[in-house]
Order: C-alpha cells, then structure tokens, then sequence
C-alpha cells in the first residue's frame, strides 16, 4: 500500500496509524476516521473469525469512485479509505476510513457516506465461521439487506 | 452462439464449484446468461441483491454480452 | 493519563494509537474518532501557533458529563476524550474523541454529539498567535459563536 | 457584606491583570457580582455567551453567592 493510494485492498493488518498520519494537512482542521472491527456475535450468532474475498481490481476503481463522488459533494481536503481481505479473527480491523476537511461537520458526513457506500458497492464478500461449526456467507445465504458494522 | 467467459465469486463459486467456466450461449443480456446458469448458482433472480461487472466494469443486468466477453457474477456484497 | 480515565486534559502530545487501542472490546464492530487539528487559517487569519488555556478541574467533570448524557441516549460501548492543554504547533492534535459500538449508526452520531458539546461547554479557552504578529482570544474578543474545527 | 474569592480566566484575566483576587460585595446572585467587576473584566454582560461556576460547579448567572464563595468567570469557550 503506497502512500498515494486512495482505496487500496490490503492481505495484511491495516496500519492505522500511518493511514491517520498521511492525511496530514496544515489546511486541516479536522479528520474522522471510521473502522469497522470483526465482532464476536452478528445476528445473534457467536462469531470466532472471518474471511473477506475481495475481487481487488473492482474494489479498487469503485472505491477510488466513491471518494471522489464524495469529494464532489462536501467540500474536504482528501480522503483514504483500506479494506481487508483474507482471514481476520475478533478485534481485527477489517476496514479504515479516514477523512480530512477544514470543519469537522464535512468530514463527519463525508467519512459517513463513504463507508456506507463501501458495503453496498464494494465486490466483497464476508464468509463468517461460528462457534458451532457451522459458516456462512454474510447476506448471501438469504439476500438480506441488514447493516453489518 | 457466443462464447462467455464466466466468473464466479463467493457463494456463487461455492455452489458452482468452480472458478470461472466458458460457455456456449445465445443470451443477449446479463440477466439472460445469469438465468441460463442458475442450476450453476442457485439463484433464479439476481436483480436488487445480486450485481453483475461486464470486462471489470459494474454493469447492469440488461447490458448486452457480446461474444468474447468476460463476465463476473456477484452475489450479494457484505464489506465493512 | 491513565487507561480508566473517560475524559482527560493533557498537557503532552495526544496518544492517539494508545487511546484507540484501549477501546478495543471484542463486542465492538465500529469506531468513530475525531481529532481536532491545528490548522493554518482560521476565519480569513494565518495562524502561526496557539496555546489553549484549560481549567481542568471543570473540564473534566463537565467532559465525563457530556458521556454520560450520550451514553445514556445512544447505544454505545464505550467512549473517551482527551484535550490539549498549553501552547501548540500547526498540525498538532488539539482534541481526540474515540466512541465504539457494536454498529456504525451509534459510534458516528455518538462521536459528532461529543464533540459539539465539548466545544460549547468545556472551560477551554483558544489564543491564537497570527503571522502578523498579533494574537487574540478566539469567540472572546466578539463574543461571536462561530464554529471551529 | 460577604467576602467572594473571584477567579478570573483567559481573557478575563488579562484584561483584570491578576489571576484572582477577593473582593467585599453585597450582591445576591452571579450576575450582580459581575457586574460590579465590570472595570475588571470589561464585559457588560455575560448572559448567553460567558459562564460561571461557584465552588467548582458550574451554576448560572441568577445563581445566589454567599459568603467566602470561590466564583470563576469564564468568558466564552473555544475548546476542540
């Protein structure tokens, strides 16, 4: 992951720290990150890890679209989002948005939008495996549209 | 006849049991070429849930396939 | 700054890994954080530097209040806070605020109410050094209630 | 008369020039002492934007002040 990506697919930890500390900007005034973590219990079910399949190129173009959508519409100074792919276990972090602007009420709804809209256009697919053995592909199984995270 | 490039991912590759697969098909859009492929992926209606990239580009289900194409088969996403 | 403290002032630099790794909870599937940076202009003037003035005794009752009245309202896990006390550096971190949940919907609107109460009601008070070489207390000088960060 | 320790923050201590200081007064509420303050402080009127706390609680400006009572005027915030 280079330092210039906007949206990047990571097989690794997602190194938080460095993400918050390339978005440094004298112009900014505010940043708000969002990370989603791998939870023991979605649904009701007891969760003890997890695998994202990531189709990457896809991923990639539609996140770079979806920041820049953003970027259209609520005036910030830029934004950085990563997603994991690969086996996560509990307290992972799986995602990472970060956003800077001159005030904090644009990159608050920004930082809102962009993830928001990663898990509905993202090609990612989380398999979840339970404490009783069993797994199954979040939202697949059923074509619900729950919110997860 | 055209021939497709088909990929499957996720639940769909599970239940495919493969990768990606080219077939014959006289379909003229996505949907077509889906529906023909059900016993493939378990799924009769993909429209709302399900989504559909022509040659690494979101399309959408009535978009035309062409011979030759490469085409990805989603189902429903759950990043985050 | 110890590990328990819900709202803390500090008179060091701001932590910010440290406090998003003492959140983490296995129950959590999102955080929210917002830091408020020292940024180079504020309404039209180069800032060169600023120095906050704190009177921790209230500000940290009042911070610890502020949670307590959102955690009461909004579903979440946890929350925590710190503020910058003394002179500061464009860049610097000013303030952090960190909420985690089980969903995202909680930890955003959590996080946003968190950091608009502290702005209005913490005894906090900003002196902003310009390029010009003059200084002012910022919202004192007009009594004006503009937005900042 | 009642003996008020007053305490004086940012702005408000700059232009008293002090940090604190008692002061002998005969007001009954928050509002009345500051505004005897008023060549201290150089603020007619704090209701709406500057705030007060007596005894290290935050309290209004119609709030009563007794005797030997630390008062803190504060005047507006700009925290984050």
């Amino acid at each position: 992951m280079s330092d210039s990506e906007i949206m990047a697919i990571s097989a690794t930890p997602i190194n938080t720290a460095a993400l918050r500390a390339s978005l440094a900007d004298v112009r900014a005034g505010a940043i708000v990150t969002f990370e989603g973590w791998v939870r023991n219990l979605n649904e009701g079910r007891d969760v003890e890890a997890l695998e994202y399949e990531v189709y990457a190129p896809l991923a990639v173009t539609e996140g770079e679209r979806i920041i820049a959508e953003v970027q259209r519409d609520i005036p910030i100074i830029a934004a950085r989002a990563v997603h994991r792919s690969g086996a996560l276990a509990l307290g992972d972090c799986a995602v990472w948005v970060g956003v800077v602007s001159p005030h904090r009420d644009e990159a608050f709804r920004a930082c809102r939008r962009i993830i928001d809209e990663i898990k509905v256009r993202l090609p990612i697919w989380k398999k979840e495996n339970y404490s009783d053995g069993e797994s199954g592909w979040v939202n697949c199984e059923r074509c619900a549209a729950h919110a997860h995270g | 006849m055209k021939t497709i490039n088909v990929r499957y991912f996720a639940l769909f590759r599970e239940r495919a049991g493969r990768d990606s697969e080219t077939v014959e098909t006289t379909a003229d859009d996505a949907l077509a070429l889906f529906r023909q492929l059900t016993d493939r992926h378990g799924t009769d209606d993909p429209r709302g849930h399900c989504k559909v990239a022509i040659n690494d580009v979101m399309a959408d289900w009535d978009s035309p396939v062409a011979d030759g194409d490469d085409v990805l088969l989603f189902p429903p996403v759950a990043g985050g």
